[in-house]
C-alpha cells in the first residue's frame, strides 16, 4: 500500500509550487489547516493563488502569507475582515488580485472541478455586482449565472483523524470547506489531529475516501489561535 | 414622530419575529440580531436552525468549560448543537439553503424595497463587501425576513420604494421587522401589519421612502 | 416536534397522487424501497413518472406496477433487462414513455434540483445519440451537454436506522441513489429497517439529514426478493 | 489465421490485463469478463476497485454464509469490501468517475475506433440498449482500456478504422486486450504490441479493419 503519511511538515507541502493555485479549507478557525499553512509559510513560495473562505482571520497563517508576499491573488467570499490591514494596502495599491465568490457559489465550483463538470446554472447573485461579466442562462422562465469549475494545483485542508489510505473523518463545524476541497485539487494534503489503523473507520463513517487524499500528515491537538511550536514552523 | 423611547429593543424585535417561527420549520438566522431569536423561541414551538457553515440544529451557547473549538456558528460565535441535528459539509450545506429546504432566513438589511429587493452585502461608497453566503441563502430560502432599525443611524430611510443601494438578492424579502414596526412585501408593495405601542401608523410612514398600505394595522405584542 | 413516522404503510404513501413523478431508489436491489412500492401498488394510481435506476428487476414490484398500468413514463439508465416483457410490450405498443440518462447523469440531474441549481454542463454523452436535442456548451475548448434539473413529487428511499427527526444513515452498498433522492422530491418518504431513539444516531454519521425526510415507515429486516407480507401491501 | 487453440482463454485475457495494473491504482471494471482481473493482480501490487454503486475497496465474492446481501457489484453480484474500503452516495461515486480519480476503467466493447471511440452501449440493430454508468465511466477515467474477443460471433470485426456503431465516448480508448493481441491506441493510429503465442501480427491484421502499426510487436506472456 502507498504511504500517503509524510512524518515531517515539509516533506507534506514540499511540493508546492510558485504560482500554484491552492485551496485552503476552513470557515473561520475550525477547519483551518494552519500547521500546513506553517509549512507553506517556510516555503516562501511567490505568486500564489490562494482560495480560501475567510481569508483574513486576526490569528491565521493565511493572513501573515499575505504580509509575507507570497500571494498574488485571493479567492473568498469573505475578504474584508477589519484586522486585514496588510490584505487592503496591497489591493489598494494593485499588488493582490480579489475575487469575490459568494460562499455557496465558491463551494459549488469546487465541487464542480471535483466531479468533473464544466459549470453549473445558480439562481445566486443574479443582477447583482458579481454577475457583471457573467454568462446567464434562462432555463424554464428562471435565470440562472453560468459558474464554472474552480480547480486546485493543491489543497491544504484539516481532518480530525486519518487511516494509511487517506479515509478522513472530521470533527464538528471543522468539517465546512474541506471533503469539497479534497476533491477539487489535483494533489490534496491533509493535516490530520490523529492517524488510526487500516480499518479503524467504519466505512459507514467515511466522510472523504481516501482516492481524494495524496498526502497527510500528524498535527495532535492544538489550540486554535494559540502560539504553536510545530514541525519546522517553528514559532 | 413619537418619542426614542417608544422605539423597541434589539431583544423586543427579537421577541416579535420569533413569534412568526412556526413549528417544524428549518431557519438560518443572519449575523447580528437575528442570532437573538431562538431565545424567544417558545418552548413546544420546535424550530430548527440551519448555520450556513454545515451545521443542522444549532443550539445556545455552551455552559461554561463546554465549549468546544470546532463548534461554531456562521458568525464565528462557540455554539451546540441540540438534540437530532446533523452535520454537513459545505455544499450540501448550501444545497439545503438554495435548495429551498429552509423554511425562512432571517437577515440584517441595509436597504429593503418594494419589490422585495434585499440590500445586505455592501456600502454604496465601499468598493468592496464581504458577501458570505447571503447571496444563497438569500436566493434560496422559502421567505425571506428581514430584522434591522427601521433607519439608518443617520436618520435615512432603509425601506424604500426602489433601491440605491447594491443588490444582494432580487425579489426576496417578504417580511420586515423594525424597532418601529411589522412590514410585509406583498406584489402591491409594502403593507404596514403593526406598529410598536406608542407608535402610530403615521410615525411609521415618515421614516419610511415608500408607501405603506395602512388598511388594518395592529400593534405590537411586546408582553410576550 | 413533529412525527414523521407513520406506523401504518398507507399512511406512509398515501398523499402520492395520479400523475406525481416519483423518484424510486436503489441501485438493483439493494436500498430498492420494496415495502413502499408494495404500497404504492395498492394506491393503484395512474399516469406515474417513476425515475429509478434499474426498473425491471424480477422481483421488484416496479415491474409489477408496470404490469398494473400504473406508470406513463420511465426515467432511468438500464432499462432493457431481459426479464422485462411487459415493459418491452407497453414500450413497442407506444403505451409508456420512456428516458434513457446515463446514470452518473441521472443521479446529477436530481442533486442538481435538490441543490436549487438551474442545470450542469457535463462531458458524459457528448457526440452520442443520448446528446440528441440537448444544448452544448463549450469551456476552454471543451465541449460539454447541458442537462437540467430532475425534480420528483415524491422520492420513496431506502434506509437502515432513522431517528425521530428523520435523519437516516444506510448500509453498504444500499445506499447509492438513496441519500440523493431524498433531496430531490418535494416530498421524501423513507422505509428503514430500524428506528432509534433521538441523539442515537451520532451526527457526524448521519448520511442523510432530516431535514430531506418527511416521514418514515419501519419494516424490519426483510430478504430481498423473498414473498413479502408486510403492512397493507398482504402478499 | 492460425488454429482457434491459440486463441486466449478469458482467464488468459484478464492475466494479461492485470498486468498493466499498476500499484496504487484505483480502478473500475466493467460487467464480465473485466470482472475477472482481480483474481489476477500480484500480492504486493495494491489495486482498488471502485464499483459504481458506490462501492471503493470491492473484494472478491463472499466466503460461504457471509453474503451480504446490502453489498453487491455493478454487476450485482454479491461481494465483499477490502481493508480501508469506503461507501458514497451515488453522485460522489460518479464524480469519482468523472473527476478523473480512476486511473483506469476496464470496459468490453462492440467496436473501438482507431482514434479511441468507444462503442459498447447499444447495437445498432437495437432500438434501444442499457447505457448504465459507461458513458459517464469511459469519458471520466484517466485511461480506459478494452477487454473483449478480437472478433464478434460472426467473425466481423471489432476494432476498426472508424465505428459504425453507436458511440458511448469519443477517443477514449488507450489500450485494447483480446483474445488475440495487445494493441495500444495512438494519436497515429493502432499499435499492435504483442500477439497471443502462436499467432503472427499478420494473422491479427487480417481479421482487424484497420491499419496496425507493427514496428515493435512481442508475445503475450501467459505464463503468469
Amino acid at each position: 500500500m502507498q504511504n500517503k503519511k509524510s512524518d515531517t511538515l515539509e516533506g507534506a507541502v514540499s511540493q508546492i509550487h510558485d504560482g500554484a493555485t491552492i485551496l485552503i479549507g476552513g470557515f473561520a478557525d475550525p477547519g483551518t489547516p494552519e500547521i500546513l499553512i506553517d509549512g507553506l509559510r517556510d516555503l516562501a513560495r511567490r505568486d500564489l493563488t490562494i482560495v480560501i473562505n475567510n481569508p483574513g482571520m486576526r490569528d491565521s497563517g493565511v493572513a501573515r502569507l499575505i504580509e509575507d508576499g507570497c500571494v498574488s491573488k485571493l479567492i473568498c467570499s469573505f475578504q474584508w475582515p477589519r484586522e486585514s490591514e496588510t490584505f487592503m494596502a496591497l489591493h489598494d495599491a494593485g499588488q493582490i488580485g480579489l475575487e469575490i465568490v459568494p460562499q455557496g457559489t465558491l463551494a459549488e465550483r469546487m465541487r464542480t472541478a471535483g466531479a468533473g463538470l464544466g459549470g453549473f446554472l445558480t439562481p445566486t447573485a443574479v443582477g447583482t455586482a458579481l454577475a457583471d461579466g457573467k454568462q446567464t442562462v434562462t432555463v424554464d422562465g428562471t435565470e440562472y449565472l453560468l459558474e464554472t469549475p474552480l480547480r486546485g494545483d493543491f489543497a491544504l485542508i484539516k481532518a480530525f483523524r486519518a487511516d494509511p489510505r487517506g479515509n478522513l473523518i472530521y470533527r464538528r463545524t471543522a468539517r465546512n470547506f474541506n471533503p469539497i476541497m479534497a476533491m477539487a485539487a489535483d494533489f490534496t494534503i491533509a493535516e490530520v489531529q490523529e492517524d488510526v489503523p487500516i480499518d479503524a473507520l467504519d466505512p459507514e463513517e467515511i466522510v472523504t475516501p481516501g482516492v481524494f487524499v495524496d498526502r497527510y500528515h500528524v498535527t495532535g491537538w492544538y489550540e486554535i489561535g494559540k502560539p504553536r511550536n510545530a514541525g519546522s514552523a517553528g514559532h | 414622530m413619537s418619542e426614542q423611547t417608544n422605539l423597541l429593543t434589539r431583544q423586543q424585535i427579537a421577541a416579535r419575529a420569533a413569534q412568526d417561527m412556526e413549528d417544524g420549520w428549518l431557519v438560518n438566522l443572519g449575523i447580528g440580531m437575528p442570532t437573538m431569536i431562538p431565545a424567544f423561541i417558545p418552548s413546544g414551538c420546535d424550530v430548527m436552525f440551519h448555520s450556513e457553515n454545515g451545521l443542522i440544529g444549532m443550539g445556545p451557547p455552551p455552559a461554561e468549560g463546554e465549549a468546544d473549538q470546532d463548534l461554531i456558528s456562521a458568525g464565528k460565535e462557540l455554539v451546540t448543537m441540540v438534540s437530532g441535528g446533523a452535520y454537513v459539509h459545505h455544499t450540501d450545506s448550501f444545497a439545503i439553503a438554495r435548495g429551498g429546504r429552509l423554511d425562512c432566513a432571517v437577515l440584517g438589511a441595509f436597504q429593503v424595497a418594494a419589490n422585495g429587493d434585499l440590500c445586505n452585502w455592501r456600502l454604496p461608497n465601499q468598493t468592496s463587501g464581504s458577501v458570505g453566503g447571503a447571496m444563497d441563502i438569500a436566493a434560496g430560502s422559502k421567505r425571506v425576513f428581514v430584522m434591522m432599525t427601521h433607519t439608518a443611524r443617520d436618520g435615512a430611510a432603509k425601506i424604500v420604494a426602489e433601491r440605491t443601494y447594491p443588490l444582494t438578492a432580487m425579489k426576496v424579502v417578504t417580511k420586515i421587522f423594525t424597532d418601529m414596526a411589522v412590514i410585509s412585501v406583498t406584489p402591491n408593495g409594502f403593507v404596514l401589519d403593526e406598529v410598536a405601542p406608542g407608535l402610530t401608523a403615521d410615525d411609521v410612514q415618515a421614516v419610511t421612502d415608500a408607501p405603506l398600505n395602512m388598511d388594518a394595522v395592529g400593534t405590537i405584542d411586546v408582553a410576550a
